[in-house]
């Protein structure tokens, strides 16, 4: 039920965001949409704790601080590669082990590791993730585990 | 006040035009598939959040930075679910990563083929 | 500025075409048009601002939403070929 | 800067054309179809047709490389390379074609100009009049429900047919003219946990945003067909990573079926209640005492229609489709 409203209260916000028009009319045909969606979003099986996240909401902000941190420096890394006479990089591909237990934060994770360039997430199996980098150090710092411990926390 | 927001929208999307080509240089030079895919990466996060960044600065209405604002979240979510769907799709019909001459195929974990 | 990033925004374009064309393989096409995709969101959503025009937005929006889903059309055609393949040779 | 961004634009559009010509491999030529509607929705925003741009994003960029693709996983990616020599009939038929067409351009009025007839006929009344006929700030929507509200029903019968057209041919055999998936095969070998989870995160949105897109036809770009196209392509999307029997549970075929003459019923409906009332068919005046707000009633019900029809249409059609490959699979 928490999820449900959750999804709904969303859904209005990006309705109301998106509208830009607050007669009457369209809010009441706002509100159906609203309904309907979640009706369908219901029916699809699609409102669960993975879709919406309430519990990561408190402490997602500051882990998203850091990521911004951390993609701002994996970018100007690449900056650097990408722009010398010769392409400088030594691909390399891991297995990263994945301790992350719920679905949500499994997920956070290795989308956390696309959004910084120069590591990127080929394939999510049940307990370890196939990590391709462009460079050792890219998966040495993943290895280091600074991410992966982050994540885990947004779950505790 | 107007004059340091057109400066600071300026900077931004001076700045995310230059990561564009960055990423469009990459894309255009690495010689594995993989290492392309890392490309894209660069062009679509920070540079997307740059120049959205530097056309919210510019907005005079309330409407337009909001929508901005979920363009950007919108991207930020499926931008690297699709980079991670190409490599899968890539990885499932076979193509593995090669060595930055692309040339000699790279040696995988114990266990992959 | 704007104009400048309009600009580059067309580059980048002509870019992945070449690499759409070029290929080699066909993911490097699939990356092309998606990477084409992301852009033409961007490029709508400057274009919108240098001629003034702010519901050009909705447009920009409507690929943030939808572009990434041929891809998973691509995963999705990888897969069945796979599998396809499987079944033969389990035969 | 407006001509340069056009000429890019342009050009890239006659590349991609070139490109697509040449590729082999249809899974290459999707992806190039998908370039090419992506550069000429840009196209369109530049040119400030907003509506066609907005059809263009969801079709030509969204949905048809969709169902190109599940073609291309039911028939194979392979493209047979032409046997034989030149197909110099052809070359010389497309040639003469576009000599005429080219030749045919040179009659027409130079772009943009102000005594085209195109402005001269009945664009100057709709300009003018009609925000106090109808009221509402979108041109191109007054236009297209309401002035010429009968040629769009045809368009909307055009999109049914085609939809009866692909049951028809698709149908699985021995149900009655319907695509629907016969056996249930066990989830898929292995999941998409990444594409699963964010996609359950977006589908709600991308229906949402279809419904909005719906609604705000009458201030801003899109209508029926555009929402119509979004809605069914968060459909898409969620069958594409949960199977066709998971999809046929939760939007069931039977359903969506009906939908797809409900919508077409809806807009006609709406056009026989005023001839009831006396009134030519299509007369939206009939649905409140002040003309301007039955103006309003009329185009929601039958971008309404027009909605319902394309959103059910184009998920029959990806049924039919799917239900093809998945039986190709099996």
């Amino acid at each position: 039920m928490r999820y449900t409203l959750g999804m709904a209260g969303a859904l209005a916000l990006f309705w109301i965001i998106n509208s830009g028009h607050y007669s009457p009319l369209l809010l009441a045909l706002g509100a159906v949409s609203v309904l309907l969606v979640t009706w369908i979003a219901l029916r699809m099986d699609v409102v669960d704790k993975e879709s919406t996240p309430l519990h990561l909401l408190g402490r997602i902000g500051p882990y998203f601080l850091w990521l911004g941190g951390q993609i701002i420096a994996s970018n100007l890394d690449l900056v650097q590669r990408v722009w010398r006479r010769e392409p400088r990089y030594q691909p390399q591909v891991a297995r990263l082990p994945l301790p992350q237990r719920s679905d949500i934060c499994r997920v956070v994770y290795a989308n956390s590791i696309n959004l910084t360039p120069g590591t990127l997430t080929v394939e999510l199996k049940p307990d370890h993730l196939l990590v391709h980098a462009l460079s050792e150090e890219g998966i040495a710092a993943l290895e280091a585990g600074e991410m992966s411990r982050r994540v885990s926390e947004l779950d505790r | 006040m107007s004059a340091v927001l057109a400066i600071l929208s300026g900077a931004c999307l001076l700045l995310g035009s230059f990561l564009l080509l960055t990423g469009a240089l990459g894309f255009l030079r690495f010689a594995d598939f993989y290492a392309r895919l890392h490309a894209c990466g660069v062009t679509e996060t920070l540079a997307t959040a740059l120049i959205i960044l530097g056309l919210m600065l510019l907005s005079d209405s309330y409407l337009p930075p909001f929508k901005l604002l979920l363009i950007l979240l919108f991207v930020l979510f499926s931008s690297p679910t699709a980079s991670h769907a190409l490599a899968k799709a890539a990885w499932n019909a076979g193509v593995r990563p090669r060595d930055n001459q692309g040339k000699r195929d790279l040696p995988l974990p114990a266990g992959e083929r | 500025m704007l104009a400048l990033t309009v600009i580059t925004l067309l580059l980048v374009m002509a870019v992945a075409l070449v690499r759409a064309f070029a290929g080699p393989n066909v993911f490097d096409r699939v990356m092309a048009a998606n990477l084409f995709g992301t852009k033409t969101v961007l490029l709508i959503a400057a274009i919108s601002y240098l001629y003034g025009s702010p519901e050009f937005l909705d447009i920009a929006l409507v690929y943030a939403l939808i572009n990434y889903i041929s891809v998973i059309g691509v995963l999705r055609v990888t897969e069945l070929r796979n599998e396809q393949r499987g079944t033969k040779e389990g035969a | 800067m407006e001509l340069l961004v056009n000429s890019v634009l342009l050009m890239l559009l006659v590349a991609t054309a070139g490109a697509l010509v040449v590729v082999r491999g249809l899974l290459a030529s999707t992806m190039l179809t998908s370039v090419y509607g992506l550069l000429s929705a840009s196209f369109f925003v530049t040119m400030d047709a907003v509506d066609v741009a907005f059809t263009e994003a969801a079709v030509g960029a969204g949905v048809s490389p969709l169902l190109l693709l599940l073609t291309v996983a039911a028939i194979g990616r392979g493209e047979p390379r032409a046997a034989g020599a030149l197909p110099i009939l052809a070359i010389v038929l497309v040639t003469i074609t576009g000599a005429l067409l080219i030749i045919g351009t040179l009659d027409m009025p130079p772009f943009g100009s102000a005594d085209a007839p195109a402005h001269t006929h009945v664009a100057p009344r709709y300009l003018q009049l009609s925000g106090e006929e109808i009221g509402i700030p979108n041109v191109v929507t007054s236009v297209l429900a309401s002035y010429r509200a009968f040629d769009t029903l045809g368009e909307v019968l055009v999109i049914f047919t085609a939809g009866v057209a692909v049951l028809l041919i698709l149908a699985t055999p021995g149900q009655r003219g319907s695509a629907r998936p016969r056996y249930t095969p066990g989830s898929h070998s292995e999941p998409h946990t990444i594409l699963q989870v964010v996609s359950k995160i977006l589908i709600p949105f991308i229906l949402l945003f279809a419904l909005y897109v719906q609604f705000h036809g009458e201030y801003g770009p899109g209508g029926g067909f555009q929402a119509g196209v979004i809605f069914a392509s968060g459909i898409i999307l969620y069958g594409l990573l949960y199977g066709l029997p998971t999809v046929c549970r939760v939007v069931r075929p039977a359903v969506v079926e009906t939908l797809a003459a409900v919508g077409v019923l809806l807009y006609g409906t709406t056009g026989l209640l005023a001839m009831l009332d006396g009134r030519p068919f299509l007369d939206y005046s009939v649905f409140a005492a002040n003309p301007v707000l039955g103006q309003h009633i009329g185009i929601l019900l039958v971008e309404l229609g027009v909605g319902i029809t394309v959103a059910s249409v184009i998920t029959v059609i990806y049924y039919a489709f799917a239900n093809q490959f998945e039986m190709a699979e099996g």
